[in-house]
């Protein structure tokens, strides 16, 4: 550590460069920037400059505290990251220190420089550049006070799979009210599709059952299935959320679940979703028997009174008359707090593997056919058959990271293929006795308890090739292919092209971002990777947090895991809440804008301008008023003013002003002779 | 009438007489314009670029010079050969890719007074153009003689399909371009798992076990479903199926008699043209008997009996588990 | 103080080229484009793929791992590029998009310029066929076929005469090459392009 | 740094978007010239002209305004109010003498790190191209103060 004192100015500012480790060290010489800033600054009030290996490190924050006390600082200027992870940390650090917060400013030379520029010497440049910037802009600071909203109690939890389920359940509990939103007819998600969970391959109905039916029966919980969220208002604390409730033309204070109409229904359909179009359900129907709530749905597409004006046997035959076709879709506005994402994840279409075969050579299935064809609920009661419905496969292949670790199509390791193909091995051994082929790139099994399950289907006997399948075909090219699929595939180990005869095949596809991932992310304004997964606040530190506060993400909406993950997310979001909810209130930035209404002509420019109705114009004095309480800070208004009669509060123009020459100081001299701007 | 610049390479010119012969004999029909680049040269086919690296390049930069010259209301450059075709797109593409083997190409070019600037002209393959831009409707309406009852065996070949840069086939792996043109023509095709497998390339020259082991399996998976012909859009494909199948038969002592025609040969069949105008009857695997059989009849057809299979085809099953729905598959049923 | 640009990404990252003077490094330099031969990750799609695997003596994924442990020689002995059909196959499948085929044709390159290989009968088929584009700016079939059938498989050539008669009565083949008009101007461009390739 | 020209450009990004697309492109280490400094604003609605004129005038040779794209602004439409800003922005430039290719401006997504990135080295390239920023020598202050007075009334 290295510290240069410089000489007084008006203000006392204080600089300290982090090395972030070699994050910021490697690229940038900090050691030299703190020196600089020291020398070269101290005509702009750098008192102090300073390095340290990790500002943000207790003994970091402790130096600047230090320094605040014994050297009377009025500003400090941190460069590190960016503002979003550790703007906090240091204004928290200054009052510690009896210092305003907000007269703490951050300068990222992290993610604007050492991470993005390769030439040492030009991002050392820059990064001086960036701080003479924050020195500037730093002076014109004023101290602030934040403002501090309530928090209202309600939570909104988006989708009812797993992650949903936990996090409802966790809040519920503890006392406060939930809303959980499910776009299906049922809450279960995923899961509730599978037939066995691994590594201890438990029931998964056994397991979550009993928790769907605690979220069906919870005071706490308002339950909303076949919803979807419309519209969201409002930040944290206080979000107003607009709710369609889809007709579901099922009176439900009427209907018992007895199942009549269901049965009765003469409209045959395939179930692309909860039998991923391996089975059939009816126009009327509930997606599974233990499914919550119990209350069917009319699907309008496949019915025939709605497609033809005639039938109406499900209302001629329901014993309590809680058909209503005359039903419509329902909007409800609902206020919550906080919001838990858990919108899940959709498998890639198998369809698009062209050399896989799938939809073309019938006994290629998905992971998720596969798991309806084994489960004893399913289509097949849990019977291993090839498509035909009664022959028992002899040989089965299955194909791991289908779709995945593949830049044709997602380039990132589905996380969960290794597991299931694995489990699935298990399942034709245990219940077929076929020979298995499982075709790895690499076996990822990282979770307590994993290997060995991988230990233990090798006992089991499948046969494990270390290679990614080439193709299936069916077009037979040696004795003994006839008839068959056969999966052609470099036996890495051996070193040998081989074409392996089998009946069946298995593509353990990878997991997607939902279709519409990003118009969700982006109706709850947070933002999605490239890869289309919701972006949490930090991949480490802050895994369920989201850019926008007050909106958390839980599960495979993140990103693919299994569900030992997923539950963990979905309890750590209800916490994170509960923690928020306790607080009672929350303090917002004080970015607002305001009007001198001395300056104010009453040429009404700015009037039109704000989409939150916050500004107001007074006939009677002929000046704009700005309401501090509808203000969200945007300072188009402050832009607009022809007067320079309105300000705004950390963006103002002497602030921005100054940064702008701060950035420029070193090019100043290419400026020309006269000023031409008046500040 | 689009108007599009031609490309013929050296196999139309010889081997493949029959291809441009038929093309030429369709193009009117279809609405189809071509433009010979002026003085074009061999695109080096796979072999060039064995040996040199710029001088492979920069020979097939010289046809993009030249055909960058008589752009003038067309800058597209339809080749029907798919190694040239090939060629052309890759080395348009690799130059726009890479600015140093652009300028190298160029530098080269400049000794003969040509330039060439990346991405001027367009490449594309005729069967891109005739069911991309001219359209499955146009060749439609063109039928007289429907070739109902002929199973036809749609085979792509590699180079047309693979690497499949600008993204122009519906699936690198299976793509139905060609399918849904054969069935306009009302032909049975059926669906050919082994549509894009390699012919043998060149490896008819250098060694033969190898080749006549991938002749014999293209051969073989067509005969196993039937197929009363093969169709192909490439010189080099109906060159080793159709002249070295004997010589694979010989070789695996099998008896394989799978005709292969050019697909614009077919069209032109289709369209009621006489066979001679299409260059039918220059094969070694004679396509008389199979053509015959749907009442096609070429000069001097030599009676030949021809043992009929009767055709298995697959079962559909009513009580099995539904299959997945396919995209466009209605289309494809056409 | 800019970026590089226009390079492969392994050229452009901020670490300095790895394994300087290496044989990978050779290959890739020598491969139009961002061939990405340094991201293969053994997954043997390739290998899978290929048509001709059976005859290769090393498949093309093995072959990738015998570049990266420098085995130069070995790699430029091996018959595997030259069964090469240019399918296309394993560079459209490969998961991280290597330019499979254009590595093949690289290493065919580096081994007739080094004369590396074991059996010529590839390597001269190819020089053949450039032969006749260099003189007449066409491809000739027939002479391609005699002559190089004449070098490598004499006594088969009676058995190729039916297959040469029904080419040339079918009107399928030439005895004469024809000739480009601007021949003079394809040859001034292949020299220069040949000299740029010796620098 | 070098003899050759080396341009200095000013960036201004949304808090929202294009802020967090550069902290994206950082995390990503998504590599981009350095000649560009990036300040905050909470909008691009808060892009006042009179910062622009003032970076250009304190030696930036080029601007770039970034802001999220229409119809995903925090603060429901305040980017279109940018846009229009920009369009007579670029036309009092040419007014000026100066050429309105110096200032530039792109929609960036919290999620585009990546095409931030290429829009600023695409953007380093255009005004390399361009060369240093030469100021015409008839222009005063107080004639650049009522061009920008201009520019909010017009657009406001």
């Amino acid at each position: 550590m290295t510290q240069h004192n410089g000489h007084t100015g008006q203000e006392r500012i204080g600089v300290y460069v982090c090395h972030c480790g070699s994050n910021i060290a490697g690229t940038i010489d900090v050691e030299a920037v703190a020196l600089w800033a020291a020398e070269h600054l101290n005509h702009h009030g750098v008192v102090v400059a300073r390095d340290y290996k990790f500002m943000c490190s207790s003994l970091g924050q402790e130096l600047i505290e230090k320094d605040i006390k014994e050297l009377g600082l009025t500003r400090v200027v941190v460069a590190a990251c960016s503002p979003h992870l550790h703007e906090q940390t240091f204004r928290i650090a200054c009052q510690r220190a009896g210092l305003n917060p907000y007269l703490c400013e951050l300068v990222s030379i992290r993610e604007q420089a050492s991470w993005v520029h390769t030439d040492k010497k030009a991002a050392t440049e820059k990064a001086k550049a960036l701080i003479t910037g924050g020195v500037e802009r730093v002076a014109w600071h004023e101290p602030l006070e934040p403002l501090r909203v309530p928090i209202h109690p309600a939570t909104l939890v988006v989708g009812g799979g797993i992650a949903g389920i936990q996090a409802a359940l966790e809040i519920a509990d503890a006392g406060f009210p939930v809303y959980l939103v499910e776009r299906e007819p049922s809450i279960g998600g995923h899961m509730a599709q599978f037939d066995k969970t691994f590594p201890t391959m438990d029931c998964a109905a056994c397991i979550l059952t009993p928790r769907m039916v605690s979220v069906g029966t919870h005071p706490n919980i308002t339950l909303l299935t076949w919803s979807e969220v419309t519209d969201v208002q409002g930040y944290v604390g206080n979000f107003t959320v607009t709710i369609r409730k889809k007709a579901r033309y099922i009176k439900e204070d009427l209907c018992t679940g007895c199942g009549i109409c269901q049965e009765k229904c003469p409209k045959k359909v395939i179930d692309e979703v909860f039998e991923a179009g391996l089975g059939y359900r009816k126009a009327v129907y509930t997606p599974f028997p233990q499914a919550v709530p119990k209350y069917p749905v009319i699907d309008r597409e496949n019915c025939t009174y709605f497609q033809k004006g005639t039938c109406r046997a499900c209302e001629k035959l329901c014993p309590t008359e809680a058909i209503d076709f005359e039903q419509t879709d329902e909007l409800l506005t609902v206020e919550v707090g906080n919001i838990i994402l858990a919108t899940g994840f959709d498998i890639l279409d198998a369809r698009r593997i062209g050399q896989y075969g799938y939809g073309r050579l019938a006994n290629v299935f998905t992971s998720l056919e596969f798991e309806r064809l084994s489960n004893a609920a399913g289509p097949t009661n849990g019977q291993i058959v090839l498509r035909d419905g009664v022959t028992q496969p002899q040989t089965v292949g299955i194909i791991h990271c289908a779709g995945s670790r593949d830049r044709n199509f997602n380039n990132y390791c589905s996380a969960i293929c290794c597991m299931q193909s694995l489990k699935f091995a298990h399942l034709v051994r245990e219940r077929t006795g076929a020979t298995v082929y499982n075709f790895y790139i690499d076996i990822r099994t990282t979770a307590k308890a994993y290997d060995e399950f991988y230990q233990r289907v090798l006992e089991d006997g499948a046969i494990l090739i270390r290679g990614r399948v080439a193709e299936v075909t069916d077009a037979a090219r040696l004795p003994g292919e006839e008839g068959k699929l056969i999966i052609q595939v470099e036996d890495t180990l051996a070193g040998k092209q081989r074409r392996i005869p089998v009946d069946m095949v298995v593509l353990s596809v990878g997991l997607e971002p939902r279709h519409d991932a990003k118009e969700v992310a982006h109706r709850f304004g947070i933002s999605c990777s490239a890869d289309g997964w919701i972006i949490e606040k930090h991949p480490k530190l802050d895994p369920v947090a989201t850019m926008t506060e007050g909106v958390f993400v839980a599960g495979c909406a993140q990103g693919p895991k299994d569900i030992p993950s997923t539950v963990a997310q979905g309890a750590a979001a209800a916490a994170r809440v509960l923690a928020r909810i306790q607080q009672k209130e929350i303090a917002l930035e004080p970015v607002r804008a305001s009007v001198d209404e001395s300056r104010c002509s009453g040429c009404r420019i700015c009037n039109g301008l704000c989409p939150f109705n916050a500004i107001i114009f007074h006939e009677d004095r002929m000046v704009t008023e700005i309401n501090p309480a509808l203000c969200q800070g945007c300072g188009t208004c402050v832009a607009a003013c022809p007067a320079g009669a309105i300000s705004g509060t950390v963006f103002s123009n002497e602030q921005v002003l100054a940064q702008i020459e701060g950035l420029l100081l070193d090019v100043a001299r290419r400026a020309p002779a006269t000023e031409p701007v008046p500040v | 009438m689009s108007k599009y610049l031609f490309y013929p390479g050296c196999s139309l010119q010889r081997t493949a007489r029959p291809y441009i012969d038929s093309l030429l004999a369709i193009r009117e029909l279809i609405g189809l314009e071509l433009e010979e680049i002026e003085d074009w040269n061999c695109c080096g086919a796979t072999e060039y670029v064995a040996v040199h690296h710029v001088a492979a390049y920069a020979l097939v930069g010289r046809n993009l010079a030249l055909a960058a010259r008589q752009v003038d209301g067309t800058h597209t450059v339809m080749a029907a050969c798919s190694a040239c075709y090939l060629n052309l797109a890759k080395t348009d593409s690799y130059m726009r890719q890479d600015a140093h083997l652009a300028q190298q190409v160029n530098t080269a070019l400049d000794a003969g007074g040509l330039q060439y600037t990346p991405g001027t002209v367009k490449v594309r393959h005729l069967l891109d153009i005739i069911v991309n831009d001219l359209g499955i409707e146009a060749v439609r309406a063109k039928v007289v003689r429907p070739l109902k009852g002929l199973r036809v065996a749609p085979y792509y070949g590699c180079m047309i399909a693979r690497p499949d840069r600008d993204n122009r086939w519906d699936n690198v792996e299976h793509p139905l371009a060609l399918d849904r043109l054969l069935k306009a023509l009302g032909a049975e095709v059926i669906d050919f798992p082994m549509k894009t497998h390699c012919c043998g390339g060149h490896m008819t020259q250098i060694n033969q076990a190898s080749a006549y082991e991938l002749i014999r399996r293209l051969i073989h998976g067509a005969a196993e479903y039937h197929a009363d012909i093969m169709v192909t859009l490439c010189p080099m494909c109906q060159l080793n199926l159709d002249a070295y199948q004997s010589e694979m038969n010989r070789y695996f002592r099998t008896n394989y008699h799978v005709p292969i025609i050019y697909f614009t040969q077919l069209m032109g069949l289709a369209f009621g043209l006489e066979a001679e105008a299409l260059g039918l009857g220059k094969e070694f695997v004679d396509p008389r008997p199979a053509l015959s059989r749907i009442g096609i009849e070429l000069p001097a057809a030599e009676p030949e009996t021809v043992t009929v299979v009767e055709q298995p085809r697959r079962k559909k099953k009513d009580s099995g588990l539904p299959m997945p729905r396919m995209p466009g598959s209605k289309e494809a049923d056409e | 103080m800019t970026e590089q640009q226009n390079l492969p990404a392994y050229q452009a990252a901020s670490l300095p080229p790895f394994i300087p003077g290496s044989f990978l490094k050779e290959v890739m330099d020598a491969t139009p484009g961002d061939s990405r031969l340094q991201m293969c990750i053994q997954c043997g799609t390739c290998g899978g793929s290929c048509p001709s695997a059976a005859d290769m003596d090393h498949t093309p994924r093995q072959i990738f791992a015998m570049i990266r442990a420098d085995m130069r020689e070995a790699v430029l002995r091996s018959n595997t590029p030259w069964y090469c059909v240019s399918c296309y196959y394993c560079t459209v499948r490969c998961p991280q998009e290597v330019h499979i085929t254009d590595v093949m044709y690289t290493l065919k390159r580096m081994a007739i310029r080094e004369k590396l290989y074991d059996d010529s009968t590839a390597p001269d088929f190819s020089q053949t066929f450039i032969g006749y584009i260099e003189n007449f700016g066409r491809s000739f079939e027939f002479g391609l076929a005699t002559r190089h059938n004449l070098r490598h498989r004499p006594l088969q050539l009676p058995s190729m005469v039916p297959f040469g008669l029904g080419m040339l009565t079918k009107g399928r083949m030439d005895l004469t090459p024809q000739r480009i008009e601007n021949i003079e101007q394809l040859q001034a461009i292949l020299n220069r392009a040949i000299e740029l390739e010796a620098t | 740094m070098s003899d050759s020209f080396e341009p200095v450009l000013i960036g201004f990004t949304c808090n929202w978007c294009s802020y967090r697309a550069a902290d994206l492109a950082g995390t990503a280490r998504v590599k981009y010239p350095p000649n560009i400094r990036l300040l905050r604003l909470m909008c691009s609605g808060r892009l006042d002209p009179t910062f622009v004129l003032k970076a250009l005038a304190s030696g930036a040779d080029g601007v770039l305004i970034t802001g999220c794209h229409p119809g995903e602004c925090h603060y429901l439409e305040q980017n279109y109010k940018a846009l229009r800003r920009y369009l007579l922005l670029r036309r009092m430039l040419a007014q000026m003498g100066i050429e309105p290719e110096r200032v530039k401006l792109v929609w960036a997504s919290a999620a585009e790190g990546v095409k931030l990135a290429q829009e600023i080295t695409d953007m380093v390239e255009e005004i390399r191209a361009l060369g240093p920023l030469n100021w015409p020598q008839r222009h005063n202050g107080a004639a650049l103060h009522a061009d920008e007075k201009a520019v909010k009334e017009g657009t406001a």
